[in-house]
């Protein structure tokens, strides 16, 4: 009897230090980032794998890398990729279905070239589907064009192979991406820092 | 004839100024439930709609109002839509002999609090109507639980109260303000502090509040009672709700903390912060504390505040006896 | 404790198994394995509950000679996955319920009975799990006549020791065969 | 009829005529063996508290669960046909839609089946990330796991300050899989990706806050008298009850049995690695959860004594199986250790373009199995409980 008192005031103390918990953070400042005034930063983004884009060209940024070889077609789980096939090796369309995509990266692993990469578009958002069938050729050539305007150092001379972090080429070429890019090539737990 | 016209005018102005109070102070508390519940769990809270979200609430009670009146299949329907009035209406009552200032009182009754409890039961009736004639296993459960529940937490909350009558030798809930004076320890809580304890926390039973929000507990019961009812029915409970816990606030400001004294001036702003205190402290529990089990909630009770409220009646009854 | 598979294979021989397996475990993940004929199942599997031994879940496959049911099983006590399976007919696949043994066996069964149509005598509660119980159409991981794999080539009787000469007609290993292979392993 | 309560049935009729009751096909198979003056209530499978799309039929006798079956298969999406479907590697995105909490472990435990089959060689560097991206996905979702639970007795608050922690770690996880729910970075013979410099300096920074954090739980949670109340003694499981049911995981270690894949079938760096094994003081709730909450301790050492231990060198075997590569015949059962217990793939291939026939062994399936006795002759507010420290992911269950 009196042990289950004792054992009632102990339990009450225990109510008593959860509510200075949350009295705490009820006075602390608040986690969450609130969305359309603040963003999250770039570092954390760069290594976000979004839809899939032709790399930009190593001489023209305009041209693709893409040889039409339809090794990412094969490889596609979700069937979500269409590369038509020219006269020459380069293609003439490029389809990507983005409602299909699941983002494993198996095309981008799978290309001898290079040509893909992941962006690292989040805030990608459309209200219908026909919206997220993506002409990649097209988005190349606007991409390029923005390049040329504001040219920016990036090295993403990697070839499409292992790291997903390598693709250093898209329009926010943030430090950490070089650096992850780095550090697929000679890889150590502190690469050096680009 | 000319007094009782005069009583007659005034209870009708009474009660649409508590009315107004009610939908206010529904307004309010779901602002700050919102904001409290926010900045305990690190986020904003309400904050798109007006200037900090301050009008969230009003945007909510304009979508709950316009909204379709849905009725499920098979139910009662005059029970079903008796029960949220009856929710509603009784509580109106109970603010009429509140002292909200030294002559802002709606009724002047000699025996105030028995009216408050006595009506303060009605509002189970509501929930048991609702949960009894919305034809839903879930809110079936919630209205035994709300009856056995409320029926049960208002022992010890009138014996409690009744302490504090014995103290002051008067059931008028001015005369209970009056005899305490203006700085805090001249308040009631310093010399029923146990009666006070009792009190809270029945309160907090009476309310239907986490931890003790066993009726319309949500990972049991998906909202207990209230599971069918969309729109203004709903509106109605939650208005009832948020009122109720006003009032019992209230009470506990007029008979434990000295009502609308104050420092500086007596007035009803003393006894609006007094139970808006409570009221942040019961917003503060339910954003921190897991729910108890039903029969806890009721061994609670029945072991523990019960004998504890006797023995802080019977120990009041005593040392009242000796002192006179 | 550690782990005899001359124990269980003895005792499987004396139900009558059909073939006995010893399995690399680092590479199949098993001890030790049999093909049971299905009235055997419930004993051995009281045998494997009275030595600590918990079903790991029941896993089965469409092969040429027929389903096979593998029930995959754990010791409590150490790390001795092993594995017994019986092979049932395509045309009419019932095997034995062990709900009486292990009752975690329900759902394993009942899984079963959704994707390839088998039926388990003895399962308490024989109602889809998985799949709605409208479902059209066959069941969905049965196969079709072309794409079935013989036993064999599945790697299930590698290194078997076949005991039952009907058993060995069918999957085109004559009893005795393997035997030398099972020594060695 | 798929949900909520069954039909709009007055419920008194049920007390005066059991047998009126209309349902579906699960309902009326459970109502015919229901007692007569027995209340059927039907949670979920929208209900807040079955995670997800679970559904449970209680005969109720007052508020006493005196029956429970669980109905399964409205997160059915047959991924061990589309094993079948698909090549190996194209397989692989599809286990992070296995288990959504643990992803990376499902991705071990196919991968793993893979290269114990094909005889691939994973360099030491992928073996150590794999360690410490499954830990601490281990650590994410236990803590999503926290939270929920004690949403389901009641309590808001925790599942928001869970969630903080997640999304650190999400950060961290996104590094080396680039995704933050569904992840699936494992290769056959490696990891896609390796980490850099930012990964190593955030997994300090995380581990000391978490522990720092982790006192913070303990005093608003675990010592918090309701809960306790609410736990002891609630839903004992005992090592036989996990024999028949073939549970394992935290209900196994908190029934007393110190059995964890990573110690009996040691894979990958485990052996390196120093780690003790919870196992409850007691098989209740209580004791369920405890276990849970020293396994997040228990993953931040793994992780912390990988982070200093990990060597140089490549992250993916030279020639790695690429999207159209073909398993050689055979067959290979293999098991890793998930946050819910044991996962294991079967996997058998007749040296097609696609696997022969893939079976996932899914922890939280056996586990669940269990409910039906263990929530027998509870209080529902008990049977909830039960069902939130069981630590389902419906997903995975109904695969």
């Amino acid at each position: 009897m009196l042990k289950a008192i004792w054992d009632n005031i102990k339990g009450l103390y225990s109510l008593v230090v959860g509510l200075s918990i949350t009295g705490r953070y009820l006075l602390s400042p608040v986690e969450t980032i609130h969305y359309p005034r603040q963003v999250v930063d770039d570092e954390i983004l760069a290594s976000f794998r979004g839809p899939i884009q032709l790399t930009l060209g190593k001489k023209d940024p305009a041209q693709t890398r893409c040889v039409s070889c339809q090794m990412c077609v094969k490889a596609c789980p979700g069937h979500c990729l269409k590369v038509t096939k020219g006269e020459a090796k380069a293609p003439v369309a490029w389809t990507y279905d983005f409602s299909y995509c699941c983002l494993c990266g198996a095309c981008v692993e799978s290309c001898p070239t290079g040509a893909l990469e992941f962006s690292h578009k989040v805030y990608l958002v459309t209200v219908s589907r026909e919206e997220l069938i993506f002409d990649l050729l097209a988005d190349l050539k606007k991409r390029a064009a923005t390049r040329a305007e504001a040219p920016t150092p990036t090295g993403s001379a990697a070839t499409g192979s292992a790291s997903i972090a390598a693709s250093a080429g898209s329009a926010a070429p943030a430090p950490p991406a070089a650096g992850t890019a780095a550090a697929a090539a000679q890889p150590s737990p502190k690469p050096a820092q680009a | 004839m000319d007094l009782s016209l005069a009583i007659f005018v005034q209870i009708i102005v009474a009660a649409l100024l508590v009315i107004g109070l009610m939908v206010g102070n529904a307004v309010v508390m779901v602002y700050m439930e919102r904001k409290v519940a926010g900045f305990i769990q690190r986020r904003p809270g309400p904050y798109e709609v007006g200037p900090w979200g301050t009008l969230q609430a009003l945007c909510d009670s304009m979508k709950l109002l316009a909204k379709q009146l849905y009725r499920p299949g098979n139910v009662d329907i005059i029970l079903y839509y008796l029960a949220p009035i009856l929710a509603f209406f009784p509580v109106l009552l109970l603010f009429l002999p509140i002292p909200f200032g030294p002559y802002l009182t709606a009724l002047n009754v000699n025996e105030g609090i028995i009216l408050i409890l006595a009506f303060a039961g009605l509002g189970v009736l509501s929930n048991l109507l609702a949960g009894w004639s919305s034809n839903n296993k879930y809110s079936l459960l919630g209205a035994a639980r709300a009856v056995s529940q409320t029926v049960a937490y208002e022992i010890p909350m009138i014996l409690a109260l009744l302490a504090v009558v014995f103290q002051c030798g008067s059931m008028d809930l001015k005369n209970v303000t009056e005899q305490q004076g203006a700085w805090p320890w001249e308040w009631n809580v310093l010399t029923q502090p146990l009666a006070f304890f009792i009190y809270v926390v029945s309160l907090v039973g009476e309310t239907n509040r986490a931890p003790f929000d066993l009726p319309e507990a949500e990972s049991e019961l998906a909202a207990g009672f209230h599971t069918e009812y969309s729109g203004m029915g709903f509106a109605l409970f939650f208005l009832s709700e948020y009122a109720n816990m006003l009032l019992v606030s209230l009470v506990a400001a007029v008979f434990f903390l000295g009502g609308y004294k104050g420092p500086v001036a007596d007035g009803f702003w003393w006894i609006f912060i007094k139970a808006y205190a409570i009221m942040f402290f019961l917003v503060w529990i339910r954003w921190t504390f897991p729910r108890v089990r039903f029969d806890q909630l009721l061994n609670i009770n029945w072991k523990w505040l019960l004998p504890l409220s006797l023995l802080n009646l019977w120990l009041t009854a005593i040392i009242v006896k000796l002192l006179i | 404790m550690t782990f005899d598979p001359e124990k269980w294979l003895t005792s499987w021989r004396q139900a009558g198994a059909w073939s006995l397996s010893r399995h690399d475990p680092a590479k199949e993940g098993l001890r030790v394995s049999a093909f049971l004929p299905p009235q055997a199942l419930v004993r051995c599997a009281q045998e494997l509950r009275a030595a600590r031994y918990s079903l790991l879940d029941i896993s089965t496959l469409e092969a040429r000679e027929g389903l096979v049911v593998t029930y995959h099983f754990d010791s409590l006590d150490e790390p001795a996955r092993l594995a017994f399976r019986a092979l049932v007919s395509r045309k009419k696949p019932v095997a034995p319920s062990l709900y009486e043994v292990f009752q975690g066996a329900e759902w394993h069964e009942r899984e079963s009975a959704d994707f390839f149509g088998l039926i388990f005598e003895g399962n308490p509660n024989p109602i889809p799990l998985l799949l709605p119980d409208d479902l059209p159409g066959p069941p969905p991981l049965r196969k079709k006549e072309a794409d079935l794999a013989p036993l064999a080539k599945l790697g299930l009787l590698g290194q078997a020791e076949i005991l039952d000469p009907d058993f060995g007609d069918l999957i085109g290993q004559p009893v005795g065969s393997g035997h030398q292979g099972s020594q060695a392993c | 009829m798929l949900g909520g309560p069954i039909n709009f049935v007055n419920p008194l009729s049920v007390l005066e005529s059991p047998g009126t009751l209309t349902g579906d096909f699960y309902a009326l198979n459970f109502e015919k063996k229901a007692k007569s003056g027995r209340v059927i209530l039907n949670l979920g499978p929208q209900h807040p508290s079955t995670h997800g799309v679970l559904r449970v039929l209680c005969e109720l006798d007052g508020e006493y669960v005196d029956r429970a079956e669980p109905v399964l298969g409205y997160l059915h999406r047959m991924h061990e046909k589309m094993g079948e479907v698909k090549t190996p590697w194209q397989y692989i995105p599809n286990l992070g839609r296995v288990d959504y909490l643990h992803p990376l472990a499902w991705n071990w435990a196919y991968v793993g089946a893979a290269e114990r089959l094909a005889g691939l060689e994973v360099p030491e560097r992928a073996e150590y990330l794999r360690v410490i991206g499954c830990e601490l996905n281990r650590i994410a979702s236990h803590l999503l796991w926290w939270g929920a639970f004690v949403m389901d007795l009641g309590g808001f608050t925790p599942i928001l300050y869970a969630f903080e922690e997640r999304e650190k770690i999400n950060d961290i996880l996104q590094i080396i899989t680039g995704s933050r729910l569904t992840m699936a970075n494992f290769r056959f013979g490696g990891v896609c990706a390796d980490g850099d410099e930012r990964f190593f300096r955030l997994i300090r920074e995380f581990i000391p806050y978490l522990r720092e954090r982790l006192k913070m739980y303990q005093g608003l949670v675990t010592d918090n008298i309701i809960l306790r109340r609410r736990l002891e003694g609630i839903g004992p499981i005992d090592v036989d009850m996990c024999q028949r049911y073939g549970a394992t995981g935290p209900i196994l270690r908190a029934a007393g049995l110190p059995r964890d894949t990573r110690r009996d079938y040691p894979y990958s760096v485990y052996p390196k690695l120093e780690f003790p094994i919870p196992t409850g003081p007691i098989n209740d709730c209580f004791g369920r959860y405890l276990v849970r909450l020293r396994e997040i301790e228990t993953s931040l050492a793994i992780v912390e004594q990988a982070i200093n231990q990990i060597p140089d060198g490549p992250v993916i075997m030279d020639k790695a199986p690429k999207a159209t590569w073909k398993l050689p015949a055979g067959e290979s059962y293999w098991a890793v250790e998930g946050a819910r217990g044991q996962i294991a793939v079967h996997l058998l291939s007749d040296g097609g373009k696609n696997p022969y026939r893939l079976k996932l062994r899914a922890p939280g399936f056996s586990n669940l199995s269990l409910f039906a006795e263990a929530a027998q002759g509870t209080l529902l507010a008990d049977a909830i409980a039960i069902l939130g420290s069981l630590d389902l992911v419906i997903p995975e269950v109904d695969r």
